[in-house]
């Protein structure tokens, strides 16, 4: 089947940068993006868990957005921009995508 | 004195604190013991649901006077003066970085909720009761503290500007919103609506609130565990220093404004308790270089549980001895 | 005209309808309160078990008769028809594609079951009960209108075959069978199983469906924030016709039945209101093309609400009228 | 036997076996109807809190004597040798491979909480109390069940060791701390705790349980729908078989420690039951080569409603014979 | 450690289309995968967020699928197929498995 | 943007095994990693869901662990030993992160 190229990235980052990055992301232009939910973590401020947490400072979310590479850098700085101030972690990975026309 | 020794080992021997150091307890040793995370924060929202709706419809019954207006600004000061008491005992306890004193400085402004409600409870049983707009009260001391804070550090940096939308995000938080929407609304319908649905909030209180602090007691053990190495004996001292020191705050604004005892008791809690759910929320936002780990353990693992115990008894026999109730 | 009008104004000053309207208000402001999924789902549960426990007591009290099976063909009908109605409306009002409009038509053939609830409480308040079998009324009353709207556009394709096990994957939803099934306990347990969980399923409910309203405005607000956009005028004046029109149907089944005051009140109510939970899911499983966006802000955004305030005095004034009750 | 019957069959009609059966039937189905898995574990927390709470708080009201310390010891033998006869007993009726004879024997070694609460009911509803120290014994039948089960394996492997920390997991797990901890705090606060959290965990119990047999039946009968065919006959027959001998061991037990009929029944049914929360969990940690499917469907999916409906009539039968009662 | 090539598909698919794609999978012969929650994302069709909901109707899901290369095909037919129809965005990143009989 | 090639590693395990996972991991001198929750999923174990679930005994989480290569075999080894018990899936992805002195 026929597949294009594309970037994966993956942000871990604490759920209240939330706003900050959407909006981060937005203003380089990228408002296609994934939220999925992380339960726990552990990173050089130690370890933490969602379980019973009722204020939402504590917590992380994972931002998946896939994106052609020529964008890759407005959401790399976007991102940069938000997690040296905030708590978390971007990678990237080369995947390839169906239907090209929709990122 | 004997008193006072009697009602905090009353007290002490309740279920809901009993379920507090279950929870402590259980973190402590290790149980994989946990309240889901959605079933914790439906808890919080039916708790700030009640005890919003039960002050308004308390103040729905007594009407709006000039000491109720009074009693508002007088919260809104203490909120917004305390964080600078907090943070320059700070300074004299601990070598916390500013930014992490004045994050930590701005959750002992704020308040807790809970605290209050178990302040409520002690003054039940002791027979007394409090003028119903102490929870407006508690919700106009929510916010004044992260202002003081935020204004500390640019003070510190020079830069006295505040991201645009910030304040208002801080102002909007969930919790807040919650427990002034549910002030009004039980201020609106009054005695009426509270009858609707008192064996929704008032019956089954109580019990909730076990387990709600069987979760924070899980949620502070663990805190406790992963960090109280982050914590200096200095920083332990103001963590049962700072509460003594805003109750007497609270008190002084009591005595001025001529509250009852209860009253006088419940602005000193309120004064003396640190916020872990709206505050640290904020910090994220505003203050995100400051050490989450440090105010959270301070606030939730040693004062929350200070007050608690041993805070609460004591500022009920001062707010009796001060205004002779 | 003044009955109506103190009527409506009573319905609007209570707990419940405040509530829906802190989540609106809240969700319009950005403020970051959430209900969690997890919990919105178990009040959902909640709710649906209680209705459909209390729905069969009552018919286990009252017994089967023939009023009771011609109401539920009647429910039956009504949902398969009022489809057609919509969807005629609609072409008329709007420019929506075919899709968009059958799937809209969809929900208004189906019913809202906390609208339900809401209509059972202005009635209590007005000191008027109906025939117990209303909620077997409402059960049926969910799924016709998806056939008949499904029907709608296989004739406009010429292709009139349905994916296998749609159907019944359309009957199992889940709110049908909790519904269903709880009615049917209600049934065979009658009084005395409603007297085992009585304290659970009456006593809190009012106080439950505060919550569950909270979060349903914070959804239907945010939903009128992205998505209000997506409406013009023409589907505005339809979310708000509509159910007049379906109210107006329901009034001459139950006419034609002879049902008493409540149950003609509650039958347009159900004619009126508009599905939100069941149907949107069937949607996305039927009709994948349709615009979710459109029939869940039409229905949660403006019906949900129009009828939560004004319409449900309107149904009782006119049901009044048409039986004399 | 008429009596029985009769018993039997006004247990079957009541709104907690029809939830359950409700529950099986929506799964098997195939209806998408689930109970959020947050609702779920927040259920089980509410029960294991209330149970744990009112066991106490029995306690408190009767005091220590020697039969409660007996009845404690003889629930311990119990769940340790059970796992032996259940063992010896899946060697002669299936061919389940060493490891997951015993994974499954441990289960029946060990309890099941809501079949308890469903024995108290059943003995309520024929006008029968009980020792208020039968939670405490459900609570320490728990756990020694696990250690026999690797025991007979580790034995097996020639390997005796176990590794560090496993047993102090084992003994950890979150639903024993709990009902451990609630009886405790119930214990201690007795009946003036038990009165201030009574609208909390008295009267809405029975309909909580409700809502969580529903989500049982929904689990089980997910797991019947999918895993049956890993059961032989063998298998099922042992499901029906080793609650008979497990509850005449536990008859045996009440005897010779004098207890009531009720207490006898309850002891009975403790034995009679599988675990299916806290030991699954910890076979998954001790016996990870264990197959899931089988023990789960097999305590979930057939000893529980086994228990449930045909069971606890049984067991009352013979307990009354055997007691006089 | 020895590592084997293999493909790892991650189809983000709207909540109701679950059964569908799972058929649409079991009919291509491909019958393991794993099935990660949404909390929300944004996208042409706007922001959307799992707060709240009590409808099944809006909600994604995140479905993982590991295999091995020349079972890609299969997958991503299927795939699409429910794709076209749904919500939904399909990426495929090369990956190394532990394990390979296990593909 | 400046990026710095690491290894993505997802460790898909069923939940019971998490406390043995971050021990190995801990051993082997890996302590920054981020947990997922999981819904539901199929293998040759037949399908599970999470939906409903009152025992922690059922249910699996997601393990990521973003590291450098010369990290990688430890952690594979680590992750081997407890998978090789338990329940569970690895794979291995290339990916490019920022700030590579985190890592
Ligand atoms: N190398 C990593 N791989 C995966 N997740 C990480 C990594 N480092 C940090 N994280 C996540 O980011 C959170 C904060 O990291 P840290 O700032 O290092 O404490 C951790 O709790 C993890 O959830
Ligand atoms: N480029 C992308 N990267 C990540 N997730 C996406 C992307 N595009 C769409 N999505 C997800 O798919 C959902 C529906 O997309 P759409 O059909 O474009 O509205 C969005 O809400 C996102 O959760
Ligand atoms: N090839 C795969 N791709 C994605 N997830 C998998 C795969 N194989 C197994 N899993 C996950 O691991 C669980 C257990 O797998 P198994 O041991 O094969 O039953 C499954 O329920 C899935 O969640
Ligand atoms: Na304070
Ligand atoms: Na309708
Ligand atoms: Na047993």
């Amino acid at each position: 089947m026929q597949t294009h190229p594309a970037k994966r990235v993956e942000i871990i980052i604490e759920a209240p940068a939330q706003r900050r990055l959407v909006r981060a992301m937005n203003d380089a232009g990228i408002d296609a993006y994934t939220i999925l939910p992380v339960l726990g973590g552990s990173g050089r401020s130690g370890r933490w868990s969602r379980d019973g947490q009722v204020s939402t400072a504590s917590g992380m979310i994972s931002v998946t957005c896939i994106l052609r590479s020529d964008r890759l850098d407005g959401l790399l700085n976007a991102a940069l921009e938000v997690v040296e101030r905030h708590i978390g972690v971007v990678s990237v990975t080369d995947c390839e995508v169906l239907r090209a026309e929709r990122f | 004195m004997d008193g006072i020794l009697a009602l905090a080992a009353a007290n002490l021997i309740s279920p809901v604190i009993l379920s507090f150091a279950l929870g402590v307890a259980a973190a402590l040793a290790r149980s994989d013991l946990t309240v889901p995370e959605a079933a914790a924060k439906a808890l919080s929202i039916y708790l700030l649901f009640a005890i919003g709706f039960k002050g308004g419809a308390a103040v729905a019954a007594n009407g709006i006077d000039a000491r109720l207006v009074g009693t508002l600004i007088a919260g809104l000061i203490l909120s917004a003066l305390l964080p600078f008491v907090a943070f320059a005992l700070l300074k004299v306890l601990t070598n916390l970085s500013r930014t992490d004193a004045a994050a930590v400085a701005a959750h002992y402004g704020s308040i807790s909720i809970v605290t209050f409600v178990a302040g409520t409870t002690v003054l039940e049983s002791a027979g007394l009761t409090a003028e119903g707009y102490m929870v407006a009260t508690a919700a106009v001391m929510e916010a004044p503290a992260i202002l003081s804070a935020l204004w500390l550090i640019s003070r510190g940096n020079g830069d006295d500007e505040m991201e645009p939308g910030l304040w208002r995000e801080i102002l909007l938080n969930g919790s807040i919103v919650l427990l002034v929407g549910s002030f009004i609304i039980g201020a609106v319908t009054g005695q009426d609506g509270l009858d609707s649905i008192a064996s929704f909030i008032v019956a089954p209180f109580t019990g909730v609130l076990c387990l709600f602090l069987l979760d924070m007691g899980l949620v502070a053990g663990r805190g406790l565990r992963t960090s109280a190495r982050l914590l200096g004996a200095g920083a332990i001292v103001f963590g049962v220093t700072m509460p003594l020191v805003g109750s007497l705050a609270g008190l002084g604004a009591a005595l001025l404004l001529g509250l009852s005892t209860g009253g006088a008791m419940l602005l000193m809690t309120l004064s003396a308790s640190a916020s872990y759910i709206a505050v640290p929320a904020a910090m994220r936002v505003a203050l995100p270089e400051a050490n989450p780990s440090i105010y959270l353990t301070l606030s939730l693992g040693v004062t929350f549980p200070f007050n608690l115990t041993i805070g609460l008894p004591i500022y009920l026999a001062i707010a009796r001895f001060a205004t002779g109730g």
